[in-house]
């Protein structure tokens, strides 16, 4: 072990606090070697975070430390101040988890970068400038001299995240440390960001450690994985090692839970993990992971398990890592074909459009349109999803269709009659109708009013058939979702996300809806989280032949959920058509490159770059031909600025909307399949002007 | 910024249109007979009728409220019913001595509080915070009228130091006799202070506990260059915004440090001006607060976008 | 006149004087309305009148050589000065028809001036006849002997007949400065003329000073203090109570104590229940105790007055009557007469200017709870409670101070007159009011003073609880500047001796 | 976000909240102290006071004898005796006056808040137009209009502190009426009144306690300036600021006579202010 560059050793961090001892790391041991990409995974609360700020040195006075890790052969945790200020930026950087807040919104950009230089490299003028214009390039950011220019506010997310990658850089460290870079971006723009990365450390030669809660993130990019579960490594290895043959059933059970488009709908579910992690304030007698363990055993809860050799480089923290097997689990056996109930149409969309008045600072008020001219149905017990990029209008077309957001043009119609767009005006039979569960855990719940509380009322007041008093009802709803009925009445604040999601769909079941809709309402949850709320999601969604408009940027979820997908691209549906087909292709260039920036980081496909460059468009611009054009790999030429693009029928029911004909799209198409099949006529793909079905 | 400004001006003008309208129909809701005011009780009707009709106050209330903005647009805002002199020229010159003071009571509260808080917020819960925040809670809970009268007691009556009484001569202005400024201004400073320290420090606390801030600790930046170019421009954008809008209060609002001193401010004037039931100077005094009120709202919106560029673009 | 001789030393010329006023500087727009000392020591400077009231309350012609009267009161002859100057934009002498034309401005009962008070009982404006160009006629319609203390009345400024009702427009008359400025309640500032008529003791003309600046502080006790005692102020005039107890002590200060006539009434409206019932208000004035309302709102800067108005030792003909003494229960019997047997509760307003109204008035109400009588007090901004002053029912209005109390009388207490507030009207009063006017002899009038004081004791429509000293402080610098009763700032012959 | 996250943003019960952060600052602690003192002295005046508080008992402005504890004042009234029974005038109109500005400011904040439109634009400029105006002035101008009395003093802080809070509670709402429980109510066809102080009010509580505290201070404050100005309660009944008012005069005589009732004033608006400053306190990092 001649070469490691950190030597972490028994390290635990404990922070006092008004309800005790909060163990962050329970003893964490782990070597980073340099030039390695090292990634840490683990549930929100595992303590990745307090191991980025361990190695900068930097817990905050009140931190109980022990242990010792030794960078270059000092131990950061008992240098003092002035050593670590040289220590910081010069040997070790960091990029923390939201870069936007990392930049002194004050200050321009270039002058912050500046400043580095003039601390570590006393370094200033026209040198310091072409060492900053060089990095910047180094990082993609166009136009390093106009960026250097500009306020920390004036970058997009992805370019602030670079910005601050580049900054880190400037001092020269051998080691970057990352906390969740990539978090709240969007996968297009996390591609890039990780691409990056590699790029960094073969060029650089500079050491990386990755902190992610997505195991995916973690496996597209790295070279070795540390998988911690409460405060401890559970298991470390290389990546490879550790995605194609799990020791842990911690890390078995965290890949159950992703879910993966590349394996067929009704193959396999995600697989939730039962239970929850252990109390921060208590300590461990035996597995920190024993209580939810399926292979657990009284030896496991007798004495912490070591992390024990597997090979050379694969350490698992379980006895019994020899039987954790290769394949996911046997959650899928639960999975049941979709229910599809021939009830008729549920909902129609005609031209619906959604425009927002915009204030602009940067001129005249403009109009956004957020939704232009979509037209869709959904039948009765279906799952339509609709993915998108951030921006693409899929929360303005949710909102409209519920009434929350005034829609400016079309017109809805629920179970075959034609209803008013706005919530207010709507007939009173339309909330037993519809209903909605909303994206943010946090605001999901009224964080003053006890958990149950909403259910009451909306049991109260849509449930038609009260033959039980209200409490019945709302307890059977918390049971269906998985959770104890004594849970309403907690308070939402002491609720997980997790758990308030569930409770705000058995909220919106309670009056047994004919549609839900569903915006983004795991995307802010840990993937076993995810996992669970969407398996109870569906079991009530079967249980009363729902029908739901789940919309996620998420493909994998939607894989694994919707009959139907609609793609949004800008505010107009670009593609759409039953999952098995959309997934098959051959698909629109947008909805190609989306699959294939997923497909790019399953862990066991190649890594390619991806090719959906550039950011989502100013919304606001006004539009004419394709959307897509500015971004579009395949673009035709003048017809695709000018000539808004034809409806082509990619086989049963399934539309894609572009210039070239569907054929064609197939033939390039990454995972081109099935041939272009016949359209049948009946197929209702919205209508804009001048659709064309072939 | 100036595109700010501009964007702005709407608003300003907006917030200036409607107070003229509420300050027009608050006069009209006042039960006064503007003619037996100025005349008295014993002052035949006939003459009361001659003079409100002479005023034009028997007109119709949108006809009135019309005459009353034209006139007030070209500075012409009648007379004081009270005073007997045009009103204009009267609140101007009461609303400069109010200035002064409240300049030179800034002069005295800015580097004082600035410093104060910002010693406090960077060592926050420490002894030296301890102490400049008990103080600062002191000075803001006691009332003015304490302060004062015990600086009156002390410098003006017991040590003679100062002038006791800063009554102005004449239309001469207040900085003919800096002397007199001396107590008020102290008075003042004293009151705010400690509120403005306390804005300081809670806004330097909140800053020092940025991510921005822990970003550049971890860049290895020194403690100074962390307070110095990063901590305080952004610290300071609560504290300076507040005393902008607060300004509001330095000049009408201290009616009780006016009285004690007997400094002829604004708020003295309308005070006097609203036991006389003197319309058309509460009118104007009005309008000039919502005037400045307005004004430096947009001051400190300009501040703040200068202060933190990032609500430079921020749409209205 | 000539100017008095001051002892031995040479009086000074040059420098500012600085005065505090605590009577408020109230607008100045006409001389004849001016309704208040601040404002009337503006126009004192600058303009002049008939007569002057010393010190010792003796009259004397002022821009009169002199003023004389027939036998029955009833004629009188002005003879006026040569040699006073107007300070119009052309100087021009004071001549009689300056004189006629300030009769008949105070005469218009359109002006609303309170010289109308003063002389309409007695005097027309058709009674005013030039004789010649110094010599006025007066031609009383009833026997008047007040005539020379009324001329000298706060309102009867010698304005000349260019005069068009505007004074900070057209600040003329004959007097020793000119107004530089006007700010009301604020300052003012007088500056010295060249061209004034009298002569100082240095044979150069008046005045000494060369400015002279009042500055209104009010009745800020503290203001007062501060300011003398830190030299802001060379002389503060009508200083209150606790100012004067403060400042008593002071080694640097000459501190003057003047017995004047200035007052403060508790006094209820006539016209209104259950004041219209003269037992009632007799009530009221016997459960005063006098000495304790006086001691604690004044201490030794007040005595105790008798519900009539007249001061003792300041009215030359005040008749020596037994002060009424408190008594609780003849008060009680006579509210229970009046059919008020439990007693009644009204509103009691006083202006919280000067301080000791309100000490009075609640030393006042504290006594009345002995019979059942319960005051709400309701203190009221000087500004608010003068707007309406003669409105209010149950009030205690401060009266200033005036040589004879008969003119004080005359103005509030005639029916008609501007300043009844009290809606008084007697008709056994008033004949005694017009006999004791024919009279000049002392002692004869002290007889009929007599019968007014029992009539205002027993059916007048107020309680006089205390008269005020005068009080001012001066810095021993000002020379030449005696204090009077009045309270007025007079400065021609002053001077800083520096 | 972690379960113990979740714990100490902490959407406790209030009151429970209440007296724990009261007992973790010692500020808090030493304000209520002080305001606990207050209340007990208002609470048994009556046993308290050695005399009626109206009575002259004695020689004017005196300093403090055996007799007089505090001394007396320009009247010959017990200093102490007065300052006793002031109490219970602070304590009783500065709540009435902040609670019932809290109720309206509430109120219209509500309203404008989630009806949003013209009316939000209405009230807001009507808002601004008020905030406008120095709180002192505004005061003046409604006691000056109205005459001095009790009743007005409490209207007067009242009517000048509604648009503060009205713009406080708006805040609330307009950051909460996009969100999900909201939306969520909405979709349940859930009453105006229902979502309005049921769902929203609650949520508008811990900004309002904050407020309302401070506004107590505040308010307690602004009564003892009224009274010195001589636009609070009329005499004769004791009023702590009217004491300071009557007693400055007499400043060089006796200072006893301001001195007693400015710093009771002073202490008790500390000790408000000391519990309220307890609840802005951030839970340390
Ligand atoms: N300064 C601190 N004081 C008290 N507790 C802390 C502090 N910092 C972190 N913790 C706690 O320590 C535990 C580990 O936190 P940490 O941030 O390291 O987790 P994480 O794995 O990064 O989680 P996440 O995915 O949510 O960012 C959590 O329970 C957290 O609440
Ligand atoms: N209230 C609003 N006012 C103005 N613009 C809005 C508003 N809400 C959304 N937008 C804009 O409309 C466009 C579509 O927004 P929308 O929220 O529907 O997108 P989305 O697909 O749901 O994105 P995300 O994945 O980020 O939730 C975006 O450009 C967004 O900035
Ligand atoms: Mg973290
Ligand atoms: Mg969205
Ligand atoms: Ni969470």
């Amino acid at each position: 072990m001649t070469s490691v560059l950190v030597d972490i050793q028994g390290l635990t961090v404990a922070y006092p606090t008004g309800d005790g001892l909060l163990h962050a790391l329970r003893g964490v041991s782990l070597g980073i070697v340099p030039g390695e990409i090292l990634g840490i995974v683990g549930e929100s609360g595992c303590g990745k975070t307090t191991l980025a700020y361990t190695l900068l040195g930097d817990l905050g006075g009140n931190a109980e430390v022990a242990g010792t890790a030794l960078f270059g052969g000092r131990d950061i945790l008992r240098m003092d101040e002035a050593e670590l200020r040289t220590m910081r930026g010069r040997h070790v950087a960091m990029v923390p988890q939201n870069p936007g807040e990392a930049l002194n919104p004050a200050r321009r950009v270039g002058e912050q970068l500046r400043e580095v230089l003039a601390v570590h490299a006393s370094l200033s003028g026209r040198d310091a400038t072409a060492r900053i214009v060089a990095l910047l390039e180094k990082v993609h950011l166009p136009d390093p001299e106009g960026i250097m220019r500009r306020w920390p506010h004036e970058l997009s997310g992805g370019q602030q995240q670079r910005l601050v990658i580049a900054m880190a850089l400037l001092g020269g460290p051998e080691l970057l440390v990352l906390d969740e870079p990539t978090t709240g971006l969007d996968v297009t723009v996390e591609a890039a960001v990780l691409d990056l990365l590699a790029e960094l450390r073969r060029d650089l030669g500079v050491t990386i450690v990755l902190i992610s809660h997505n195991l995916l993130t973690i496996a597209r990019a790295c070279d070795r994985v540390v998988v911690m579960y409460a405060g401890l490594v559970a298991e470390t290895g290389p990546a490879a090692a550790i995605f194609a043959q799990p020791r842990h059933p911690y890390t078995r059970a965290l890949l159950d839970c992703i879910p993966r488009i590349d394996r067929p709908r009704g193959a396999a579910e995600p697989a939730p993990i039962p239970g929850s992690l252990p109390s921060p304030f208590e300590a461990l007698a035996g597995c920190s992971f024993a209580n939810r363990c399926p292979y657990a055993m009284p030896a496991c809860i007798q004495a912490p398990p070591p992390l024990l050799r597997v090979s050379d480089r694969h350490a698992a923290a379980c006895i019994r890592w020899p039987e954790i097997p290769r394949e996911p689990s046997a959650a899928e056996a639960t999975a049941s074909p979709a229910l599809a109930v021939d009830g008729g149409e549920v909902l129609r969309v005609d031209k619906l459009g959604v425009t927002y008045h915009l204030r602009r600072a940067k001129g005249a008020s403009g109009t956004l349109k957020a939704v232009d001219a979509v037209s869709l149905e959904l039948g009765a017990g279906r799952i339509t999803a609709i993915v998108g990029e951030s921006g693409s209008g899929k929360s303005s077309l949710a909102g409209a269709i519920a009434g929350l957001r005034p829609a400016d043009a079309g017109s809805i119609h629920l179970g075959g009659k034609s209803v008013p767009r706005l919530l207010r005006r709507r007939p009173g039979w339309t909330r037993r109708f519809l209903q909605m569960v909303f994206q943010d855990h946090t605001s999901t719940l009224n964080p003053e009013l006890r958990a149950g509380r909403s259910i009451d009322r909306a049991v109260r007041l849509l449930d038609g058939t009260i033959s039980s008093p209200v409490g019945d009802r709302t307890a059977a709803l918390m049971r269906q979702v998985g959770l104890d009925p004594s849970t309403a009445f907690r308070r939402p604040a002491e609720l997980s996300g997790g758990q308030r999601q569930r409770i705000a769909i058995a909220r919106a079941f309670a009056g047994r809806p004919r549609l839900v809709i569903c915006d983004e309402i795991t995307s802010a949850l840990d993937v076993s989280i995810q996992a669970q709320v969407i398996a109870f999601l569906r079991e009530l969604q079967r249980a009363n032949g729902t029908s739901l408009l789940f919309i996620t940027h998420d493909l994998g979820v939607v894989r694994q959920i919707a009959d139907e997908i609609v793609v949004m691209y800008l505010g107009t549906i670009c593609e759409r058509g039953p999952a098995d087909a959309v997934f098959s292709g051959p698909n629109h260039p947008y909805t190609a490159a989306l699959l294939e920036t997923v497909a790019a980081e399953d862990p066991n496909a190649a890594r390619r770059r991806t090719p959906l460059a550039g950011a989502l468009p100013d919304p606001a611009e006004r539009r004419i031909g394709c959307p897509f054009k500015t971004r579009c790999p395949r673009r035709l030429g003048p017809v695709c600025d000018t000539v808004e693009p034809p409806w082509r029928s990619a086989g049963d029911r399934h539309g894609i909307r572009c210039h070239i004909p569907a054929a064609e799209l197939a033939r390039n198409s990454v995972r081109a399949s099935g041939p272009d099949s016949t359209a049948r006529p009946d197929l209702r793909l919205g209508d804009a002007p001048g659709v064309v079905l072939q | 910024m100036l595109r700010l400004a501009l964007l702005r001006l709407p608003f300003f003008a907006l917030t200036i249109v409607v107070s003229s309208v509420l300050i027009f129909l608050a006069s009209e809701v006042l039960p006064i007979n503007v003619g037996r005011n100025m005349l008295g009780t014993f002052a035949p009707q006939a003459a009361v009728d001659a003079l409100n009709h002479q005023l034009g106050t028997d007109l119709p209330m949108v006809e009135r409220y019309g005459r009353w903005v034209g006139k007030a647009v070209t500075g012409d805002f009648g007379n004081s019913t009270s005073q007997h002199l045009p009103v204009g020229p009267l609140i101007l010159r009461r609303a400069a001595n109010s200035a002064v003071l409240a300049l030179a009571g800034l002069v005295l509260i800015l580097p004082i509080a600035l410093v104060l808080g910002t010693i406090a917020g960077l060592t926050a819960g420490k002894a030296t915070d301890r102490v400049i925040s008990v103080v600062s809670l002191i000075l803001t809970s006691t009332p003015e009228f304490v302060v004062g009268v015990l600086l009156l007691l002390v410098f003006a009556v017991h040590w003679r130091l100062l002038p006791g009484s800063s009554a102005l001569i004449g239309a001469a202005s207040p900085l003919a006799a800096p002397l007199k400024l001396v107590l008020p201004a102290v008075t003042l400073a004293l009151v705010d202070v400690g509120y403005i320290a306390r804005m300081m420090r809670a806004s330097m606390i909140e800053v020092m506990a940025s991510p921005y801030i822990r970003a550049a600790r971890l860049r290895g930046f020194s403690p100074a260059r962390i307070v110095f170019r990063h901590a305080l421009r952004n610290a300071m954008v609560t504290p300076i915004t507040v005393i902008m809008i607060h300004i509001n209060w330095l000049i009408g609002g201290i009616v009780v440090i006016e009285a004690i001193y007997g400094y002829p401010g604004l708020g003295q004037l309308m005070l006097s001006a609203a036991s006389a039931k003197d319309v058309p100077v509460l009118e104007a005094g009005a309008l000039l607060f919502a005037l400045v009120a307005a004004a430096t709202q947009l001051l400190a919106d300009l501040l703040q976008a200068w202060l933190q560029p990032r609500l430079r673009s921020a749409s209205a | 006149r000539p100017a008095r001789a001051w002892g031995a030393a040479m009086p000074k010329r040059g420098g500012t004087i600085r005065y505090a006023n605590t009577d408020t500087l109230k607008p100045l727009v006409d001389p004849a309305t001016v309704d208040a000392l601040g404002p009337s020591d503006a126009v004192r400077g600058c303009a002049e009148f008939l007569t002057e009231v010393d010190e010792h309350n003796l009259p004397h012609p002022h821009l009169l050589e002199t003023l004389t009267s027939s036998e029955d009161l009833k004629t009188w002859t002005l003879v006026v000065r040569k040699g006073p100057v107007f300070n119009t934009p052309t100087p021009r002498a004071l001549d009689a028809d300056d004189v006629v034309f300030n009769f008949k401005r105070w005469l218009d009962p359109k002006l609303g001036s309170s010289m109308n008070g003063l002389l309409s009982p007695y005097l027309d404006a058709s009674g005013v006849e030039k004789i010649d160009d110094h010599t006025v006629r007066l031609h009383l319609k009833a026997p008047s002997s007040t005539l020379a203390y009324d001329l000298y009345h706060y309102a009867g400024a010698v304005v000349p007949r260019e005069f068009e009702g505007d004074f900070l427009k057209q600040p003329w008359g004959t007097g020793p400065f000119e107004l530089v400025e006007y700010v009301p309640n604020q300052s003012f500032t007088l500056k010295a003329r060249k061209d004034y008529w009298r002569d100082g003791a240095d044979g150069q003309k008046l005045p000494y000073l060369d400015q002279v600046v009042c500055i209104d502080v009010r009745s800020q006790a503290s203001a007062q203090v501060a300011g003398l005692t830190s030299g802001q102020f060379d002389l503060a005039l009508g200083i209150d109570y606790a100012a004067y107890k403060a400042l008593a002590a002071e080694p640097d200060l000459v501190m003057s104590r003047i017995k004047s006539a200035g007052t403060v009434l508790f006094r209820a409206r006539v016209d209104q229940k259950p004041f219209d019932d003269p037992r009632v208000r007799l009530a009221l004035r016997l459960v005063q105790d006098r000495n304790q309302i006086t001691q604690l709102s004044l201490g030794d800067t007040g005595f105790v007055g008798n519900d009539d108005l007249v001061a003792p030792d300041v009215d030359p003909a005040y008749a020596p009557l037994d002060t009424p003494k408190r008594d609780v229960e003849r008060a009680k019997a006579l509210l229970a007469e009046a059919g008020l047997g439990q007693g009644f509760r009204t509103e009691f307003r006083y202006p919280t200017s000067p301080d000791f109204i309100a000490t009075a008035a609640q030393v006042y109400a504290q006594q009345c709870r002995d019979i059942g009588v319960q005051l709400d007090l309701v203190p009221m901004p000087p500004d608010s409670y003068w707007a309406k002053w003669t409105d209010w029912t149950f009030a205690a209005p401060q009266w200033s101070h005036r040589p004879l109390a008969t003119m004080t009388m005359g103005l509030c207490l005639r029916p008609g007159a501007a300043w009844n507030e009290t809606r008084y009207a007697d008709p056994t009063f008033e004949s005694l009011l017009d006999e004791v006017n024919g009279i000049v002899e002392v002692e004869a009038r002290r007889k009929v003073y007599a019968k007014i004081q029992a009539r205002l004791r027993e059916d007048g429509p107020f309680a006089d609880p205390l008269f005020m000293y005068a009080l001012a402080a001066q810095s021993p610098k000002v020379k030449g500047f005696v204090p009077t009763a009045f309270r007025y700032g007079t400065f021609s012959d002053t001077w800083l001796d520096a | 976000m972690s379960a113990i996250e979740h714990r100490s943003k902490g959407a406790v019960p209030l009151l429970p909240a209440i007296f724990r952060r009261l007992g973790r600052s010692k500020a808090g602690l030493f304000g209520s102290a002080i305001v606990l003192f207050w209340i007990a002295i208002a609470v048994f005046a009556p046993l308290i006071a050695p005399y009626p508080p109206n009575d002259l008992v004695g020689p004017a402005t005196q300093g403090p004898t055996a007799q007089f504890w505090l001394g007396t004042d320009d009247l010959g009234r017990d200093v102490l005796s007065r300052l006793v029974c002031g109490t219970r005038s602070v304590l009783v109109l500065a709540p009435i006056a902040v609670l019932l500005a809290e109720a309206v400011g509430a109120a219209i904040g509500l309203a404008s808040g989630y009806l949003g439109g013209v009316f939000d634009q209405v009230v807001m400029r009507l808002n601004d137009a008020l905030i406008a105006f120095p709180t002192i002035l505004l005061y003046l101008l409604i006691i000056a209009a109205l005459g001095p009395s009790r009743v007005n003093v409490v209207l007067a802080i009242a009517a000048a502190s509604v648009p503060g809070i009205a713009r406080i509670v708006r805040g609330v709402v307009v950051g909460l009426r996009s969100r999900g429980f909201i939306l969520s109510a909405q979709m349940r066809g859930e009453r105006l009144w229902y979502v309005l102080l049921v769902e929203l009010l609650p949520n508008a509580r811990r900004p309002l306690l904050v407020d309302t505290l401070l506004r107590l201070g505040y308010a307690t404050f602004s009564i003892g300036t009224l009274g010195f100005l001589g636009l609070g309660a009329p005499p004769p009944d004791p009023d702590w600021g009217g004491m300071v008012n009557s007693g400055v005069r007499w400043l060089s005589v006796s200072a006893w006579m301001t001195a007693v009732p400015a710093l009771a004033l002073a202490s008790l608006v500390i000790g408000i202010n000391l519990i309220a400053e307890a609840f802005e306190e951030r839970a340390p990092r």
